[in-house]
């Protein structure tokens, strides 16, 4: 059984309607990527899944029906979304924000020991843990709401445009821990990602989206093979 | 001397009126991220609620328990039904709504009420401590020292408990903290409560002086504000800080500077304020946040 | 819809007829009614005023009473020492724009809140300052004027005269404010309020943006300063409280932030309401309109002016909703996106 | 931008409905300007007044800081009149006898609502605008109603200028003693005691306290009383502690304490003790109430607290018998509670009032405007209910309210005493 399934989910914002009846599935430890042009629906996606979109048909999670649940419900059945624009408290501390995205959980001392994970992956973070995540540049807030997302100790993480507006030396940066977290923790992710090289990098399978319908599906090695792809994600 | 230290307590004693209020606004500001127009106008209406229990002879104490009950019940109440509407929305339409409440909830007080202002009973026995020739009454050691008490507590709850953190969380970025599974409706219910509740205690602290009406926090509200920002929003130490500022500054101004006197001594805080603010955007007390891009 | 129903016509007809009303209605009705209509008028230009620094410039202000109180003094002061009207009304509104741009040039470098607060001062500063310049002011007694009177060869009442009057400066003012949002300075304006660093890099500078929003609205509030005294004939530091700065605001947020005909249907609220309330119940006038407030706010978050298109927008949505939404789809998800930041905007 | 088109186009048609409103509940010019009708009456008689009925108006502040007197100014009086109907109406002049409506209505202590007010009472066709409260509102009123030549009259304020120029302002009159009244009463009882007196002022930043620095000074004026210390406060303040720490530093004999709050007059009454000084104290006729005012203020403690007075107070023991009491509270009870449930002394004196409104209509000859204001500038010895013994309404002097007089009382630990001297 699949982690993750989606059946003829549609998405509407107040009146215009973002996705047509999208059905996709990941297995468990799996990483699909999410590639698409602007505005075909893939951050959209991500919310129908995490819940601050409204949808109609149906998203299982782990076997259970989560359409309409709310994030922070879906929070809590262990699906973690890194939103577009990174998402930190800007006014809380970087240990704050780790502390805030491990707000579910009771166990105090596993706490102690994923925060110091987080700080190994990401070591830039570690001399900044006591300034506020305002002060961080983009990259280190990039990685500070990827932290905060792991924190929660999620089974799904769901991971926006984690590269947008970074220099690319950072965006690899970014792109290795989270690497080394997948290998590290066998955690299933959901990535929407513009940059397609970075992307592949990371998942195993691809999904490509046009105006809110999947039109390609496939593991990422046969979707670099078809030229289509290429031209449209891969420059060539 | 003595006279200069007189003023500079009874200015004491009046910013702890305004610091009260102050810190039930630092409380939905810091759990909310809002300003509430709405504060005074709940606490009074708290503040009558004691005032029923007392007159169905019932003592102060209980009235007060009764009261912060009923306005933490009513703050969750008015978050859930009147706010959540407007969270998210228009800035603007937000304070609006607040002040929305203010006339109405003023309105329901005086309906019920009428707005001729009422004696209202003290926590703190009515008599007057001297110290070398300086005089201040134990109810405004008491309402300073329970002022001084909140504070504290509230410092702690910020800092130190996860509620504390979630508030916070949620006040300021509300869609991430719903994405790290906090539930954000409980917890602004749960802000916007535990603030009215504070607002009761502040309403009952200092109803004795101003007298019970629908609009006794009126004009303190302005004090109250001005103590919030300019301590720094976020920070209850601040609030109360910037309330003592204000009364001190406003006596002294008052009795020493003639040019200002008595009628134009409230200009001096604020002039005071635009000063500091110009300095230190943030508050005396608050964090400055560096946004980078 | 026929094609010789185009917006733009049916827009034009529609000015048309407002413009029709206008001229003949105070020929028609009571002197009540006509003073009722002109201080709308009044209050419409104050909100235009504030509409310029909250609604397009962006920033707080929660001192506009004190301009309207300044206008209004000076108006006083001029009549009663025999100023030619226009200078008065000239003064009325430099003055005013002179002190707004004091504030704002010590006070557009800080933001939201703490603007804010600089800007309640004004009318709590302004209030005993007032009574302290009891020479020109009048002191707490305030300031009677007899003046505006029709001149012999119009025969017109009084109430008529001060109606054309006051109109035509409102909708000379109205007109202007509309060219002014609508050019350069308003888009300047739009910028800043929407994003700071992008003016900057466009070379627009917030803080010479802010101060110039500041000081039109100060110089708008002082000319309806100086049509408050024309209708009311008296000012006193009353005017310049700040509870009229509170109730200028949420006429302003009722009428519509950011929008011209919502400034006008603000102050058709704020005279219109307490007059409903008080023939409702004159001893519960609080509790009514702060429940009228919170009605109006409920339905129309953004204001009377969006009626037109929250009734569009209701309809449609009726329709799609017994069209689409699956049986037992959780009612509060209804307000879960509002609460995301991101989650506004596809 | 022609989807923003059709809201604004919509919108204006939302504002032409918001006029059209106002059309139909105010009248068209034609019918706004006559009155009603009369027979037999010789003059035509002036709008709002028939053969059976005549219709007063009344706006005061009735929510907000000053919604407690404000509200008691319409009770006290709606609560005389209607219970004068209910016993079968008022006797006129003109031989009729008719009831009268009260349409009272709120102007929050705002000019323009109060001139708003007005407007729609005239509209509405009142005959009489009768006992407002409010300085600044009844100011605002006052150029209107003489222009328009509608009585404005025994009004709950007591700045001079209501009764200061009656040649200026025919159309309107005062009802309390004037500020400056109960100013000089304190001023003489000091210069009577012939001694060298301290005395420290405190006011109320406006026409309030301005009124009776002005009548206290001019009565002490070439005496052995000398002012040494004064301050002022504004009725927003929260608290005058530090005015009264600064009073109290001039440790002058007499405190007069010209403070119109309830809650900051008790806080007069408490500081100053508090700081060890215990001057003798005036104070004002509508902030020595002993229920709300001296208890609370501990002002036993004081060598003597002397206020002015001129009507009873309903509440107090002494009065529990007084026939006048006895029937005020009756009414009300029945008239009065629905618009306030709390007391201010302007509860009793609107109560008061009304019954000098009963004097002049008693008098008048003609159901006329004119008529009315003859017959209510000609009162004089008049004993209206709730007037203390020697109080009498005269309407015929000058410069004065319809209460030219009041009476010093002394506080006795329970009530007040006639005074004996300083």
């Amino acid at each position: 059984m699949s982690l993750l399934e989606l059946q003829d989910v549609t998405a509407s914002y107040g009146q215009g309607r973002v996705l047509h009846g999208i059905s996709l599935s990941l297995a468990e430890h799996g990483a699909t990527g999410i590639l698409g042009a602007n505005g075909a629906g893939k951050t959209t996606t991500l919310r129908a899944i995490s819940g601050t979109v409204r949808t109609t048909g149906r998203i299982l999670f782990d076997g259970r029906d989560i359409s309409g649940l709310g994030p922070d419900r879906t929070a809590r059945l262990g699906i973690a979304h890194v939103p577009e624009g990174r998402g930190t408290m800007a006014q809380l501390t970087v240990r704050d924000n780790l502390l805030v995205g491990a707000y579910q959980r009771r166990d105090r001392r596993q706490i102690a020991t994923d925060v110091d994970y987080c700080l190994d992956l990401f070591p830039q973070l570690q001399a900044r843990t006591g300034s506020p995540a305002a002060a961080l540049s983009g990259g280190e807030q990039q990685m500070l709401a990827v932290a905060r997302a792991f924190m929660a100790k999620p089974r799904l993480m769901l991971l926006d445009e984690a590269s947008l507006g970074l220099a690319p030396s950072t965006a690899r940066t970014v792109y290795d821990a989270i690497r080394r977290l997948r290998s590290e923790t066998g955690l299933s992710m959901l990535v929407v990602e513009q940059n397609a090289v970075l992307a592949f990098s990371l998942v195993d399978d691809v999904t490509v989206l046009e105006t809110g319908r999947v039109t390609v599906e496939g593991t990422a090695s046969e979707l670099m093979g078809m030229d289509s792809v290429r031209r449209a994600y891969l420059g060539g | 001397m003595s006279y200069f230290v007189q003023l500079v307590v009874d200015g004491l004693a009046t910013g702890s009126v305004y610091g009260a209020l102050a810190l039930a606004i630092v409380l939905v500001n810091r759990s909310t991220g809002m300003i509430n127009f709405s504060q005074g106008a709940l606490a009074v209406l708290s503040t009558f609620v004691a005032y029923a229990v007392v007159q169905a002879g019932a003592p102060l104490l209980l009235g007060l328990l009764v009261a912060v009950a009923f306005a933490v019940v009513l703050g969750a109440f008015v978050e859930r039904v009147v706010v959540r509407r407007f969270e998210g929305g228009d800035a603007n339409t937000a304070v609006v709504a607040t002040i929305g409440l203010l006339v109405l909830v003023s309105g329901i007080a005086g309906a019920i009420w009428s707005y001729d202002p009422r004696p209202f009973p003290s926590l703190f026995p009515n008599a007057t401590l001297g110290l070398g020739g300086v005089f201040v009454s134990v109810r405004s050691i008491g309402t300073t020292v329970v002022i001084v008490a909140v504070m504290v507590l509230l410092q702690l709850l910020f800092r130190f408990t996860k509620l504390g953190l979630a508030m916070r969380a949620v006040a300021d970025n509300p869609s991430s903290a719903a994405l790290s599974g906090l539930p954000v409706s409980r917890l602004l219910m749960i802000g916007w409560g535990i603030a009215a509740g504070l607002g009761a205690v502040a309403g009952v602290l200092v109803a004795p002086q101003l007298f019970i009406s629908p609009t006794m926090l009126d004009f303190t509200l302005v004090y109250a504000l001005a103590a919030a920002i300019l301590g720094g929003l976020d920070s209850p130490l601040g609030a109360v800080v910037a309330g003592w500022f204000i009364g001190v500054v406003e006596n002294l101004a008052g009795a020493y500077v003639d040019v200002i006197g008595n009628d134009l001594k409230i200009a001096v805080p604020f002039a005071a304020m635009i000063v500091i603010l110009a300095l230190r955007p943030q508050g005396l007390f608050g964090r400055r946040t560096v946004v980078r891009v | 819809m026929p094609a010789f129903l185009t917006a733009g016509r049916l827009r034009a007809a529609a000015v048309a007829v407002v413009a029709v009303v206008l001229v003949l209605l105070p020929l028609v009705s009571s002197p009540y009614v006509n003073y009722q209509v002109t201080t709308m008028a009044v209050f419409a230009v104050a909100l235009l005023g504030l509409n310029v620094v909250m609604g397009y410039a962006g920033q707080v202000s929660l001192g506009q009473s004190a301009f309207v109180g300044i206008g209004a003094y000076v108006a006083g002061y001029g009549t009663l020492n025999g100023w030619p009207v226009l200078l008065s009304f000239v003064v009325a509104c430099l003055l005013p724009a002179v002190v707004g741009m004091l504030v704002a040039l010590a006070a557009a470098r800080l933001r939201g809140l703490a603007l804010a607060m600089v800007t309640i001062a004004l009318p709590i500063v302004g209030t005993p300052v007032a009574k302290r310049l009891s020479d020109v002011t009048g002191g707490s007694q305030g300031l009677t004027v007899s003046w505006l009177e029709p001149p012999s060869w119009v025969a017109l009442a009084d109430d008529q005269w001060r109606y054309y009057v006051v109109v035509l400066i409102a909708l000379g003012v109205f007109l202007l404010t509309r060219n002014l949002v609508r050019g350069r300075v308003g888009r300047s304006f739009a910028i800043v309020r929407d994003n700071e660093a992008v003016a900057l890099s466009m070379g627009i500078s917030p803080y010479r943006t802010k101060v110039l929003a500041f000081t039109l609205a100060s110089t708008i509030g002082g000319a309806s300063g100086f049509l408050y005294l024309a209708v009311v004939q008296y000012t006193s530091p009353e005017t310049l409280s700040f509870g009229t700065s509170i109730n200028l605001v949420v006429a302003m947020v009722i009428g519509g932030t950011g929008s011209l005909v919502g400034a006008v249907l603000g102050a058709v609220y704020y005279v219109l309401v307490p007059v409903l309330a008080g023939q409702l119940d004159a001893s519960r006038t609080a509790l009514l309109s702060g429940a009228v407030l919170l009605l109006v706010l409920f339905v129309l978050p953004g204001g009377l002016v969006s009626l037109p298109r929250r009734v569009h927008q209701l309809l449609t949505a009726r329709r799609r909703r017994s069209a689409t939404t699956p049986p037992g789809a959780p009612d509060g998800q209804a307000g879960t996106p509002a609460l995301t930041s991101d989650g506004v905007a596809p | 931008m022609k989807s923003l088109q059709h809201p604004r186009r919509l919108s204006s048609a939302v504002a032409l409905f918001g006029v059209c409103a106002l059309l139909v509940t105010g009248c068209t010019r034609d019918t706004g300007t006559t009155g009603g009708g009369t027979e037999g009456g010789a003059a035509a008689a002036s709008p709002g007044i028939t053969d059976t009925t005549v219709s007063l108006g009344i706006s005061s502040p009735l929510s907000g800081a000053t919604a407690g007197p404000g509200t008691c100014s319409v009770a006290g009086l709606n609560s005389y009149l209607e219970a004068k109907n209910a016993a079968g109406g008022f006797a006129f002049g003109d031989g009729k006898t008719r009831q009268v409506t009260l349409t009272y209505l709120d102007d929050a202590y705002d000019p323009a609502k109060a001139v708003a007010n007005f407007r729609q009472l005239v509209n509405q066709g009142m005959f009489a605008y009768v006992g407002a409260l409010g300085t600044p509102t009844n100011a605002a009123v006052m150029p209107i109603a003489n222009q328009q030549e509608v009585p404005q009259v025994l009004l709950m304020a007591g700045a001079g200028e209501f009764s200061a120029d009656q040649a200026a302002n025919p159309w309107t009159s005062g009802f309390v003693p004037t500020y400056s009244t109960e100013g000089a009463a304190f001023g003489k009882l000091l210069v009577d005691a012939n001694q060298p007196i301290t005395v420290a002022t405190l006011a109320q930043n406006d026409d309030y306290g301005s009124g009776y620095l002005d009548g206290f000074t001019a009565a002490i004026e070439g005496s052995q009383v000398r002012v040494v210390d004064s301050a002022t406060y504004e009725p927003t303040d929260t608290s005058v502690d530090g005015q009264v720490t600064q009073l109290a530093a001039s440790g002058a004999d007499v405190l007069l304490s010209a403070v119109s709050v309830t809650p900051l007059q008790v806080g007069v009454l408490t500081k100053a003790q508090s700081l060890g000084w215990k001057p003798r104290v005036f104070l004002p006729s509508n902030t020595s109430t002993p229920a709300t005012v001296l208890q609370p203020g501990g002002a036993a403690a004081y060598p003597d607290v002397y206020t002015p007075a001129f009507a009873k107070t309903p509440a107090s023991p002494a009065f529990a018998n007084d026939p006048d009491v006895q029937e005020y509270t009756k009414a009300f009870e029945q008239y009065g509670t629905s618009i306030t449930k709390t007391y201010t002394p302007h509860c009793a004196w609107s109560y008061a009032e009304g019954a000098v409104l009963g004097e002049a209509f008693a008098t008048m000859e003609e159901p006329t405007r004119e008529s009315f204001m003859t017959a209510l500038r000609g009162i004089s010895g008049f004993t209206a209910p709730l007037l203390l013994p020697g109080i009498t309404i005269d309407t015929t002097k000058e410069d004065q309210a319809a209460v030219s007089s009041v009476n010093l009382v002394r506080y006795n630990g329970t009530g007040y005493e006639p005074v004996q001297g300083y």
